[in-house]
């Protein structure tokens, strides 16, 4: 297991806490040092709501390691209502079909082994449908 | 930027290349795949003495546990004292080695430099290979979400057909051109795929297939460089020459992407390329087009401009991928960039020799469904 | 080869650079740390609008699973559009980036460029840090057989005293000289190692003791160069410029090598360098040379002729390693020839200011133990 | 485990079978394509004796993943009597005190487990001394 590394990520992966950029304003996540929309630093922590829709996804049949529990499994790249995108697995979907625009939540959920067949477990976001 | 290099007597030539056949070479290691195309590539050039080898390899570190490639494979050819070191850029890394062989000669510094694209899948177990290619992912936000580089492709995909009200049967005519082409290029691995075939495929991440997307093998190809003024006059006529050259990136990951199916790396290493080139669109005839999946060629012919948007399937009057693209080549990824360079640069060659018409070929790599292209622009 | 760039105005000048310290950045991502660098430099330098971005980086494909740091880095450091790659030759990657961006600039097909030298070896257990450096070594025939880099330098050490008849403790004026002039660069990891310390060393691999090799660490060092040709004629004589600059390699393997204690690629770089910048080893006034481990430096110092052979323990008349070394700065792989050109540019200038003397500096970066090695002259 | 590669190099590793040059009768070791002596193509099998000496040696007391069963262990570069520098463990030492020029000779012993902690383990040459 890499723990330096899911150490660093926690707060972002658990609670979904990007940025704001304290000079325009625009939400940030992944958290980044440079303001993508005005090029200046932003290091304001920030709680994003966990709300946004689905902007595109896809479903995969063959899982890559660490992730065969959950084959076939869905991946979207949502957008949330503050304006980033963030690429994160649906979760309980049930029978619902997948759609472009649907709303989703944040939950947290597990993600993965940690795929160096350690065992070590990581949590971290997934999004489900608004009921 | 500001120089046009047509001008003068310094761009770039191609003195010779070879291309080992793409598949799966379990009896050979990379050093041999690597020292062989390099030592058939400078036979192929008449054995000129190089000053440089410049490598594009993507995984040798992770599947061969081997770093330094540019010590172990130059040596290995035979070639100790010169210089060399290894290039990454994931799909474009064997380009990214070209372009900068390309600025070395012109520059002066270097005389005669050898490129080789090498890759070396088949080292290990099939499930580690099957995850390599997901390297060139943002691993902290999106392998360790589970994304991988078949999703990546699909997610761009479905947000294409979306956008344009189309179906998948669209992506049709990109991969059958590359089939159906491969057929006729020895060294290509899938030589026998039928339109049939290709249709009955089944689904990998909805909305692509299986045969949407290059298979992984192992290759290596080298190309030998000079400049111009190197070269007696009376044989410069003869040799291809790179007359455009250029690169550019856009963001690694499809969440920091103001938008999917614009490719912005494509359309301005293809435009630098060309105005460096002193060319325009109109004026190229031949296209070798980064075809990894599918929707990597749709979105580079539109991002190019050679198809309007939402037109990027629809390639009939075009001259592309001839020597049958990454789907029908397969795809030894850092190699592959090289591949399309020797593979065209031998097919305008032949061409001429045959016809005596000169012709101008646009060959783009891209890496990360469009994170980085590196175009270049031949001329026979 | 035959182009003597100081001629003309072609040669490329430093036109800002940037270095974080050197050490243990668990809190920091890869990304971050590339991307501070870049953004430091182009500080640094008057934030020009770079056209490319030259990564030497060795790791980051096995320790962080990342490929492709050109699109991720270059990106994230706010520069959507320019091109970007990866130079990968183990310990001499950043040198190697480097110098492609001299020939880039020199060819005139990139105006500014940015080298950045990255690397995050924090970035897992310790068990895994500790085998990353054998990547470097031949995997099939060294790695497998259990050899590691530091019983590779331990094993040429053994040789080197062997052949002339002398113990260990000639070993200890070149490491000590590293780690006094660490005391002095806030960068560096190691700034109070002290002579008695170093004497009491525990052995690690017979004849080398734990602190005869430099410790690996995070780092990341960026450099913004342009030609002299694009800079007002005034300002010229203010900056940094780049008279020379070769690479060369050798067998990875020892077991391939005639001679073990002659770096041949060390030699002939060197040689190659100067001979570019059209001066001899007397016009050097300062030596920045690779100290991964201490034999590095004293093989080092005797190929390229500073000291006769079985005489490169003896530094006194030289100023070497001011900035401390790979010894005392830590030694952060694909990032480290990118600090010693900063550092080394960064002095040169300080001392013009403070003296008016013109300084020309040889700053050799190693790797693999001699496989590899690159040299530039700097000259203030 | 990486069985192609293992595989690939069996012979090689077993039973330290390199090549003879055909146009200058050089003995190669490890196998390459190109002679290193005269530049040509060399490709004929050649089986080494196994006999040679201490060219240079080290100890190691800190071992890499793979290797602490043999902790400490020590390398030496073997030049064999037919000229070829080959990297190899020493093995059998006992109470004996390695020297640059001790004859040694070639084993097959247990190597290292792959590294990769999957269990399989790797057989190959090391060189002991001549009884
Ligand atoms: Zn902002
Ligand atoms: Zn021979």
């Amino acid at each position: 297991m890499e723990t330096p590394r899911h150490w660093r990520l926690k707060k972002q992966r658990y609670a979904l806490i990007g940025e704001e950029c304290p000079h325009c304003s625009a939400k940030i996540f992944p958290p980044r040092d440079v303001c993508p929309e005005c090029g200046l630093e932003a290091k304001t922590a920030y709680q994003f709501s966990g709300k946004g829709e689905v902007f595109s996804y896809t479903t995969m049949n063959d899982a890559p390691a660490g992730f065969q529990d959950h084959t076939p499994y869905s991946i979207a790249l949502v957008k949330l209502e503050e304006g980033p995108i963030v690429t994160a697995q649906l979760t309980d979907l049930g029978d619902e079909k997948i759609r472009i625009g649907m709303p989703v939540e944040m939950v947290t959920r597990k993600l993965r082994n940690d795929g160096d067949e350690r065992g070590a477990i990581l949590y971290g976001y997934k999004f489900r449908p608004v009921l | 930027m500001t120089q046009n290099s047509s001008d003068q007597n310094d761009y770039p030539v191609l003195l010779g290349s070879a291309v080992l056949p793409i598949g799966e070479h379990w009896e050979t290691s990379i050093r041999d795949l690597g020292g062989r195309a390099i030592r058939l590539a400078l036979a192929d050039a008449g054995n000129p003495k190089p000053d440089a080898v410049y490598i594009g390899n993507a995984y040798a570190s992770v599947l061969s546990h081997q770093a330094n490639l540019g010590a172990l494979l130059t040596e290995y050819a035979g070639l100790e004292g010169v210089e060399s070191c290894t290039f990454e850029a994931a799909g474009a890394s064997g380009a990214a080695a070209f372009r900068a062989a390309c600025q070395a000669v012109q520059s002066g510094m270097i005389d005669v430099a050898v490129v080789l694209g090498v890759e070396k899948i088949t080292e290990c177990e099939d499930s580690q290979a099957a995850q390599i290619a997901n390297l060139e992912l943002n691993y902290e936000f999106e392998t360790s979400q589970g994304l991988t580089t078949v999703m990546q492709a699909a997610l761009i995909a479905q947000n294409y057909l979306h956008t344009y009200g189309l179906d998948r049967s669209v992506f049709k005519s990109v991969a059958v051109n590359s089939f159906l082409n491969a057929a006729g290029n020895p060294n290509a691995m899938i030589r026998s795929m039928t339109e049939a075939r290709y249709q009955a495929q089944g689904m990998l991440a909805d909305p692509l297939g299986v045969f949407d997307f290059a298979m992984l093998a192992d290759g290596a190809a080298a190309i030998v460089l000079t400049r111009a003024a190197l070269v007696p006059a009376e044989k410069r006529d003869g040799l291809i020459r790179v007359c455009g050259s250029a690169g550019a990136i856009a963001p690694l990951s499809l969440h920091d992407r103001p938008d999917l199916i614009h490719w912005s790396a494509a359309a301005q290493s293809a435009a630098s390329a060309l105005r460096r080139a002193g060319l325009r669109l109109a004026n190229i005839d031949l296209f070798e087009i980064w075809d990894g999946s599918v929707i990597d060629a749709v979105l580079a012919l539109e991002s190019i401009g050679v198809c309007k948007p939402g037109h990027g399937w629809q390639v009939d009057p075009v001259r592309l991928n001839l020597t049958g693209g990454c789907l029908g080549r397969g795809n030894p990824v850092g190699a592959s960039g090289v591949y399309q360079l020797a593979e065209i640069s031998t097919l305008l060659k032949k061409e001429k020799l045959e016809n005596g018409t000169p012709q101008k070929a646009l060959v783009q790599a891209i890496a990360g469904c469009g994170a980085t292209a590196i175009t270049h622009i031949l001329a026979s």
